[in-house]
């Protein structure tokens, strides 16, 4: 295996390098690269669009297309993984183990058996009591994530950001409660099928936003037909459409993570997560 | 100014290629965990200063802060596998 | 000569990223353990929007973000050398958020793999698959 | 695009690379990995790829290496090569 | 003002020289840990501030406000470093890995 | 020539593959020969009521789509291809009674499968009687191939098993290995496969050596024919039930394979391009090779299935040799060949079937004395050897007659020599039997006490065929009469 | 189970006043714009990120004294910088010092802090943790550290002063 | 409405997939009509749209209203209008085949399942319709993922398999991303009809052939032509067989749809066959494609859903050969035959799916007397394999007839040759088939066998019966309208400049 890895490699390296003789010069301004469509964009974005950031209006505007199947790569790749992994467990196990919240006393239960109070709180066997340093200072940490996730999402117009960062920043601030606590705490905040549900409304509204359009009249996302919804002119009108449309790669982004994140580091049994 | 900036900037990354040293050679994963999280201090700085070359600092800023914010996410995530796994050593 | 070593000098962005690209697709081929394939390819992948960004390069031109562009409709005149050129980043956004969903249905393909055989290293798998 | 910067930067994003690929530990190369995604996200912003970047160190750094940990942490540390 | 922030800046990066330097020599994994949780988030704190006044040259709400994010970078670091710090040592604990004390070989 | 376009020739082919669904959900034995017999007998009136339109003179053509430019799924009813159905389609009546008897006498199993399969067959036949052209022609071909396979291995036994791969793997090897090919060659030359009066083939302008190439793999390609190299699957599938083996030798397959054969010799070459290059020596040598050897291995056999097996290779080749004479006379004897040796040849088999069912006797050193024990049959076994000899009173005759003349006529005299040393063959192996069934004495426990004629399905049906052998001789104006208008619509004489 | 579903549904105000003013404290420090449009999503944003953490900044729903504890810990932060930075320089001398490894002398330090709240321990933990030559190792909430120093200079002076500060910060006397 | 046909195509199933996904949390009963409404929807507009087609030529669809090279288009012409009704014709029939035995096979997860397959379908016919390099890729990614998750729902050896197929399926992918990007720095754009008007001047440039070549080894790696086949036989053996069926039939067929595009359209028929001159030596390479894919059908004696894999392997050989050919009949062939190759192995995969359904796999033991257990299931097998072997009138002889046309106008007799060994390579392999379907439980009885007793008759549900005889049915129609089909639709689906 290694001598074909090598040999094709180096195939495909020289082939690479042969034609990359041939390219324009690197950082070459004229370059048909940068002559031929971009400079179209860069001119006209703000006239057409009104969002300075170029790359969040040719993202979610002129090849928004392209972003709403960006959005259900990572959708289908929260089913597959939901679908691989997720193991409902039918059969509880013989023994449970319970702690109590106040004292840290656990305790085995057998099957069929409730804990003695409502003080017990459910605990896997690789239980480990979190970390008191890194529990509190995430559970600190995290309103400001989120915040700042938010922001992301909503400034996208104007600088760097939009609808995928903020939402992998605000899936990331739940991962890291499920890391400081447990995966538990999340699913008790989150629930499994919340999750789920809302992975396919974040994709369902951006693409029913372009269905609106499609509705209202217009071409398939074609953002200028909400201005009749939106109440403003058609140019306003795209750039809300690509902050809606933010909006739902945001919420699919998040909770596609989340979701994938609690099925991968649990191998699908939630109960005994990472 | 932009020029000294530059310099620093070439020195970090200097930095880094040092603190890299006991990422690629170990000799635990802890090891490596620290110079993840040391390189990541020293990216977010070079990152301010690249803005700072650009004259747009205002842009950079944000994903310096995602980037301090995600950085500590990663390294919390791999101590987290020694407070479930014991053993520096996997089961082999 | 001196041409050759120009270009070369030149493009060194593009020669990395066959390096790269190679680097990747060896180990992809190479590597024996399942998860290290996925590292490879993870980083075959970074090679090619290493690639795609190079495009977009612009000798002294700043972050596809307009300066001045607060308010729309503003009439002030934008220069398209002034900035880098922005439709690469828009493909590549896509394709790292591609590389990400891989990346996570690989991982748990991989994790099916070793609930069943217990194991990672493609050779072992192999055995224990023609043991049967 | 500051050359200088780029060509130093490109240098370590070669070696993290390798290295990633070397460790003989399924854990060190996840997080290696993570050093690998933050070498890339300079990069970006170097060449002035600022969303690009961005990206970069949300997935590479918040969720890519999790990913890993998680997968690894379910699997094996175990690696011949 | 340049002087200033120069000797922010190079204070932070001697900072950070001394983090790489100390990781490299210091002998076991606890006691890395120290130049690297340590020194880089001062030298970070430093290069930072010096960096935040340099943008306040051109004063204005925006500059102002990019330089309160800067600093609040600074804010978060110290907060995350010293627990992200805490996290790999406590994973080093867990993971039964002994300090090295005086007279051992370098590991 | 005038055609005319008309659904029968459709409506002909289609009947037996729509009486399948009927066949196979009927419950009751009864109810479903009852559907086979009106399927036979609505088939056999269909091909009937073209005969007086053909016999002025007219073609009648229906076209089903046209898949490929210039190539359709078409249907022509000429003279020779009404002879064929005739012959079909008539014999498929008296089969299916013969059916009824044999395979009840024997309590087979699967017998509905058997029906449904020996319907297909039938239509494929009929199908590739009318095709108008060489790629309905392959179709039909085809259809027939995989219709006949599960009738072939219908015993389900090991030896059904390795006698059905072998029969698969010659008929459609060779034609897809073969007639494919040549086909889309010939149609890359032309534009188009209609069969011609003249053929397709003789404007395109070929060279002689791909025209030889294209004669090869269409000639040997059809291997149903059963010509020299390409014939052992025949004697293999006799491991079929008797009426099959019937149907593949007098009646549906090996006699496709001729026809086929004679339709590409007149249809795709056309006798001119033949002549000019002198192709119709090369198919007599091998046509009189097939007949000579066939003949002389027909004589060591003791099966006697496998007898009749060799003595269908031999009698084929009678047909290809009378085509390939190129002459008038000899090209019109082929073609009758085909109806006389049917009628002739399915009286063996129904003969053979007979007396297995009677007696489970499979080999002739058994069959001593049988022609006391079941005259009836031996009689009919007697007559229909007569035609198969070639000597009055019996249909066969007429055909050989005319071959003799025709190779008169192509001044091939080594032909000549072959026909009578082949008779004379035929009758070296046919006599001894005949002989040995009437008047010699069985040997003790040879046969139980109870045998008995076969029952009166098996009987009937082979009467009838013998009868119609001698009918023949002294009325074979109607299959005659067609051979001859092809002959001479081909030929001009 | 009853229990903490009740607590869960009861609405916290004064949590959820609090997280949304932080919020939106830092919201403008970080959006830079101040039109109508961009305050309004702020403040959907702030309403949904109080909703949705505001148990996680403020576990317990009394939140009331928090104000002048964090006035208290504002004037803590000076003092602990100075001890960053003579910390600091103490590592850096060790590093580059070229006999280091005859100087330092790593070991584990225990002790018994009086700290009693959460927040407390961890703001000690954390600024022990940056401070000269110790790290904490592990905390328990009854406040038993353990810490890694780098050599006996670092870990004697613990607890110390530090902890007195803390402890007066979270007005813990 | 009907203009909006192109954006309803995908955006329909897309639509629909994500209603599925939040109905499979609340109902699961609702999922199937869901799915199937929005499959149906798709099947209608894109027959509406292939008619529409053919009465008014191509149809530029503007994505967000865009004009071309600066937004996406959908460009339908002849080509991608018969191919968007074949895949969504097949994932239809193939949807209401595999209700049942998705019901049984994931109990728990039919919602998921049904998501996932009409991302799959989604995304294939996205493949088909869009007009944009790139934006083919995002749905080659959306199709190939998907049917990584589905694979890997097989028996226990899937999830290894598909993961091979993943590494695969992300270097053909990546290649094709690689080749786009060569693509896009010699021309600056990414609109499959502009490129193709840049290229002309640039048919000598280094990058262009870089270009050409990856993309191809791309897209041969995700389409499994031989030497690159390794994936697919595993693969798509041991994944469920709804999954099967439904990525057997479309996944290679949409692949050498986009080969052809490729061919066709991005690069023209001049500088494939003309500037380039590798022709023949593709052909070559397919000649072996279809022999090696013939020998290993061969040497697979255990299971018939990998022979069938590997029959796909040489199919898969056909069409490139035939597309490589370099003539206008070779073309219409590999057309034709994507056409018809799907419908094929739909049919076939439809059966094994009956078979492993009733008797819970597919392995060549357990076909043992099935044409007495379940003969109107092994009546369609009998369809399809004769449709694979290319016995008129079903309609895998015509496309063969064009290939072997081509290949003789070409003058590539190797690639005849190649064809009529396949074919036989078939016969024997199907007829394999039938025999342990027809003999094995008799095989011990010598003789007439008078007294056996056949097992009794065990056929699958209707459900899975009715669109099994619809494809039957719909093999020998499209057999039948063969001519329709090359007259009407694939000769303007060739440019005029390819003779």
């Amino acid at each position: 295996m290694k001598i074909t890895g090598l040999i094709v490699t180096i195939l495909v390296g020289g082939l690479l390098i042969y034609a990359a003789a041939d390219f324009p010069a690197w950082s070459d301004p004229n370059s048909p690269a940068s002559t031929y469509l971009s400079p179209h964009f860069i001119e006209k974005t703000m006239e057409e669009t009104s969002v300075p950031n170029i790359v969040t209006a040719v993202l979610a505007d002129y090849r928004s297309f392209d972003t709403m199947f960006e959005t259900t790569v990572i959708f289908s790749a929260g089913v597959a993984v939901f679908i691989l992994l997720r193991t409902f467990r039918r059969k509880e196990p013989e023994a449970r183990h319970y702690r109590h919240v106040l004292t840290g006393v656990t305790m085995r239960i057998k099957e069929g058996k409730l804990p003695p109070s409502d003080d017990f709180e459910r605990i896997d066997t690789l239980w480990t009591p979190p970390d008191l340093i890194i529990k509190t200072v995430c559970r600190l940490l995290i309103p400001f994530i989120q915040i700042f996730g938010l922001y992301v999402i909503a400034h996208g117009h104007h600088s760097p950001g939009g609808g995928f960062q903020g939402g992998v920043i605000l899936g990331a601030s739940i991962i890291v409660l499920a890391i400081s606590h447990n995966l538990r705490t999340v699913v008790k905040r989150m629930s499994e099928k919340l999750d789920a549900v809302l992975c396919a409304v974040g994709v369902l509204i951006y693409a029913g936003t372009g269905a609106l359009c499609l509705l209202l009249g217009l071409n398939f996302m074609d953002y200028s037909a909400l201005a009749s919804v939106l109440f403003v002119d058609p140019i306003m009108a795209r750039s809300h459409g690509i902050l809606i449309v933010e909006i739902g790669v945001g919420i699919a982004v998040m909770c596609t993570m989340v979701w994938i994140y609690s099925n991968v580091s649990s191998r699908g049994r939630y109960e005994q997560g990472l | 100014m932009d020029t000294i900036f530059m310099y620093c900037s070439l020195y970090v990354a200097f930095l880094m290629l040092l603190s890299l040293y006991r990422g690629l050679v170990g000799p635990t994963v802890l090891d490596r965990m620290i110079c993840v999280n040391a390189i990541g201090s020293k990216t977010t700085v070079v990152l301010v200063l690249i803005g700072l070359l650009y004259h747009r600092v205002d842009m950079f800023v944000d994903i310096a802060l995602a980037y301090a914010m995600l950085n500590f996410v990663a390294v919390l995530a791999a101590s987290r596998y020694f407070q479930k796994r014991k053993g520096l050593h996997d089961e082999v | 000569m001196s041409d050759l070593i120009s270009i070369i000098v030149a493009n060194y962005n593009y020669w990395i990223y066959i390096t790269l690209m190679m680097i990747g697709l060896y180990a992809m081929i190479a590597k024996n353990n399942l998860v290290k394939k996925i590292v490879g390819m993870n980083i075959f992948q970074t090679a090619i929007i290493l690639f795609y960004v190079s495009i977009g390069v612009k000798k002294g031109a700043t972050i596809p973000i307009l300066q001045h562009g607060h308010g729309h409709g503003a009439h002030t005149v934008v220069h398209a050398v002034d900035y880098v050129n922005p439709l690469p980043h828009v493909l590549m956004l896509t394709a790292i958020v591609v590389g990400v969903a891989t990346l996570g249905v690989a991982l748990a393909l991989a994790i099916r793999v070793y609930d069943r055989y217990n194991t990672l290293e493609e050779d072992e798998l192999l055995a224990q698959i023609r043991e049967k | 695009m500051i050359w200088p910067i780029d060509l130093a930067i490109l240098t370590l994003v070669v070696i993290v690379g390798i290295g990633a690929l070397m460790v003989k530990d399924l854990l060190g190369a996840a997080i290696l990995f993570g050093a690998y995604s933050f070498m890339m996200c300079l990069l970006w912003t170097v060449m002035g790829a600022v969303d690009v970047a961005f990206t970069e160190a949300s997935v590479g750094a918040g969720v890519s290496t999790v990913f890993f940990v998680g997968a690894v942490f379910r699997t094996s540390r175990r690696t011949k090569d | 003002m340049d002087i200033i922030v120069c000797l922010f800046l190079f204070a932070g990066l001697f900072f950070f020289t001394g983090g790489a330097v100390g990781i490299l020599r210091f002998p076991d994994f606890y006691s890395r840990l120290h130049p690297a949780g340590k020194l880089d988030t001062l030298g970070l704190l430093l290069s930072l501030i010096g960096l935040a006044l340099f943008n306040l040259h051109h004063f204005s709400l925006g500059a102002l406000l990019t330089s309160a994010k800067i600093i609040l970078i600074v804010v978060f670091v110290f907060l995350a470093s010293p627990t992200a710090t805490h996290a790999i040592v406590d994973a080093g604990v867990r993971a039964g890995l002994a300090p090295w004390t005086k007279g051992e070989e370098r590991r | 020539m005038e055609t005319i376009t008309s659904i029968k020739p459709l409506l002909a082919v289609l009947v037996s593959l729509l009486i399948t669904p009927l066949l196979i959900s009927s419950k009751a034995p009864n109810v479903r020969e009852t559907w086979t017999f009106v399927a036979a007998a609505v088939k056999f009136l269909i091909v009937l009521s073209m005969l007086p339109t053909v016999l002025k003179g007219t073609e009648i053509v229906y076209t089903i789509a046209e898949v490929v430019p210039g190539v359709a799924i078409k249907f022509r009813v000429d003279a020779l291809g009404m002879l064929f159905a005739l012959v079909a389609s008539s014999l498929w009546i008296i089969t299916s009674a013969y059916s009824i008897g044999y395979m009840r006498g024997l309590k087979e199993h699967s017998q509905t499968r058997y029906f449904c399969f020996f319907a297909l067959a039938l239509s494929a036949t009929i199908g590739v009687a009318f095709s108008a052209n060489l790629l309905t022609l392959y179709l039909f071909y085809e259809m027939l191939s995989f219709a006949t396979y599960p009738l072939v291995t219908h015993h389900q036994d090991r030896e059904a098993r390795s006698s059905g791969r072998k029969y698969l793997l010659y008929i459609v090897g060779t034609s897809i290995g073969l007639v494919l090919p040549a086909m889309l060659i010939s149609y890359n030359l032309t534009g188009t496969l209609e069969f011609g009066k003249q053929g397709f083939l003789a404007g395109a302008g070929a060279s002689k050596p791909l025209i030889g190439l294209l004669l090869v793999m269409l000639v040997f390609g059809f291997a149903k024919a059963a010509i020299m190299p390409l014939h052992s699957w025949l004697p293999a599938a006799m491991v079929a039930p008797t009426p099959v083996s019937a149907l593949l030798h007098a009646v549906a397959v090996v006699k496709v394979g001729v026809f086929s054969v004679v339709r590409v010799l007149t249809g795709v070459f056309g006798t001119d391009l033949l002549l000019s290059f002198n192709f119709g020596t090369a198919i007599i040598l091998v046509a009189s090779v097939t007949i000579l050897v066939g003949s002389f291995v027909a004589l060591s056999q003791d099966g006697l299935k496998r007898l009749l097996a060799f003595s269908t290779i031999a009698q084929l080749s009678y047909i290809v040799l009378g085509v390939g004479l190129l002459s008038p006379k000899g090209m019109t004897g082929g073609m009758v060949h085909i109806a006389m040796h049917a009628f002739g040849k399915i009286t063996l088999f129904f003969c053979a079937g007979a007396i297995f069912v009677a007696t489970g006797k499979k080999n002739i050193s058994e069959m001593v004395g049988i022609g006391r024990r079941m005259p009836v049959t031996m009689t009919a076994f007697f007559i229909a050897s007569l035609s198969i000899i070639g000597m009055p009173p019996c249909g066969g005759f007429i055909s050989k007659w005319y071959l003799v003349l025709g190779s008169l006529e192509a001044h091939q005299m080594p032909v000549l020599f072959v026909l009578l040393t082949s008779s004379l063959l035929n009758a070296a192996y046919f006599m001894p039997f005949v002989y040995k069934a009437f008047f010699c004495v069985p040997k003790e426990a040879m046969f139980e006490n109870t045998v008995q004629e076969a029952p009166p399905f098996c009987v009937v049906p082979l009467v009838i065929t013998a009868l119609i052998s001698i009918v023949l001789l002294f009325y074979p104006q109607p299959f005659l009469r067609l051979a001859s208008m092809m002959v001479q619509g081909i030929t001009g004489v | 189970m009853n229990k903490q579903e009740q607590e869960k549904k009861s609405f916290f105000f004064y949590p959820f006043l609090a997280t949304f003013i932080i919020m939106f404290g830092v919201w403008v420090l970080l959006s830079g714009k101040f039109d109508l449009f961009h305050i309004s999503l702020g403040l959907i944003s702030c309403a949904i990120v109080s909703y949705l953490s505001a148990d996680l900044l403020f576990p317990s729903p009394k939140i009331g004294g928090l104000l002048g504890q964090w006035a208290r810990f504002v004037r803590y932060i000076p003092w602990l910088m100075i001890e960053i930075m003579k910390a600091n320089l103490h590592v850096t001398y060790l590093v580059f010092h070229p006999r280091m490894m005859e100087l330092i002398d790593p070991r584990i330090v225990k002790f018994q802090s009086k700290l009693t709240s959460d927040l407390a321990l961890v703001t000690f933990a954390n600024s022990i943790t940056l401070t000269p030559g110790t790290i904490t190792v592990d905390v328990s909430l009854d406040g038993d550290f353990k810490v890694h120093a780098i050599d006996k200079a670092s870990g004697d002076p613990l607890p110390g002063e530090m902890e007195a500060r803390i402890s007066k910060a979270f007005g813990e006397d | 409405m009907s203009h909006n046909y192109p954006a309803l195509i995908v955006v329909v199933p897309l639509l629909s997939a994500l209603v599925i996904s939040v109905a499979g949390w609340v109902n699961k009963r609702l999922c199937f009509p869901i799915a199937f409404a929005a499959l149906a929807v798709a099947a209608y507009s894109s027959v509406g749209l292939l008619f529409r087609v053919l009465d008014e030529g191509v149809i530029v669809y503007k994505l967000g209203g865009w004009d071309p090279p600066m937004g996406i288009a959908y460009y339908v012409d002849h080509l991608n209008g018969l191919v968007l009704t074949v895949v969504s014709v097949v994932a239809l029939l193939n949807l209401i085949a595999s209700k049942k035995s998705i019901e049984e096979e994931f109990p728990e997860k039919t919602g998921p399942f049904y998501t996932l397959y009409i991302l799959m379908v989604t995304g294939l016919l996205g493949i088909v319709v869009t007009g944009d390099a790139f934006n083919l890729y995002v749905l080659l990614e959306i199709a190939a993922l998907t049917g990584y998750g589905l694979l890997a729902m097989g028996e226990e050896r899937a999830p290894l398999a598909s993961l091979n197929y993943l590494y695969m399926g992300t270097i053909g992918a990546c290649f094709y991303l690689l080749g786009v990007g060569y693509l896009y720095i010699v021309t600056g754009s990414l609109n499959m009809v502009d490129i193709a008007g840049i290229l002309p001047s640039l048919y000598q440039s280094k990058a262009v052939l870089a270009a050409f070549i990856i993309c191809m080894v791309g897209v041969w790696l995700k389409m499994a032509f031989f030497p690159l086949h390794a994936w697919l036989p595993n693969a798509y053996t041991y994944a469920p067989s709804a999954a099967s069926s439904l990525i057997a039939p479309l996944v290679t067929k949409v692949m050498i749809y986009v080969m052809i595009r490729l061919i066709l359209t991005v690069f023209t028929p001049e500088f494939s066959f003309n500037v380039l001159a590798v022709s023949d030596a593709i052909v070559w390479l397919a000649v072996i494609a279809v022999v090696m894919g013939a020998i290993l059908a061969l040497a697979e004696r255990n299971n018939l859903k990998k022979m069938l894999t590997y029959i796909i392997v040489a199919e898969v050989g056909y069409m490139v050969g035939g597309a490589w050919l370099g003539n206008r009949t070779g073309m219409t062939g590999a057309i034709l035959h994507i056409v018809n190759d799907a419908l094929m192995t739909l049919c076939v995969f439809l059966v094994v799916g009956n078979i492993v359904y009733k008797v819970k796999g597919a392995g060549f033991d357990d076909l043992k007397g099935l044409f007495r257990k379940m003969p109107f299931t092994m009546g369609a097998f009998v369809v399809g394999a004769i449709s694979m072997i290319g016995v008129p009138p079903t309609c895998g002889f015509f496309s063969k007839w064009y290939l072997i046309s081509g290949a003789i106008q070409a003058g590539h007799y190797g690639f005849m040759v190649a064809l009529l060994f396949s074919s036989l390579v078939n016969v024997v392999l199907f007829f394999r088939v039938f025999e342990i379907c027809y003999y094995e439980p008799f095989s011990d009885h010598h003789g007439h066998g008078h007294d056996h007793h056949p097992e009794p008759m065990d056929e699958a549900p209707l459900s899975m019966l009715v669109p099994l005889y619809v494809v039957g049915a719909i093999l020998v129609l499209v057999g039948l309208y063969t001519g329709d089909i090359v007259d009407q639709i694939i000769q303007f689906a060739i440019p005029k400049g390819l003779v």
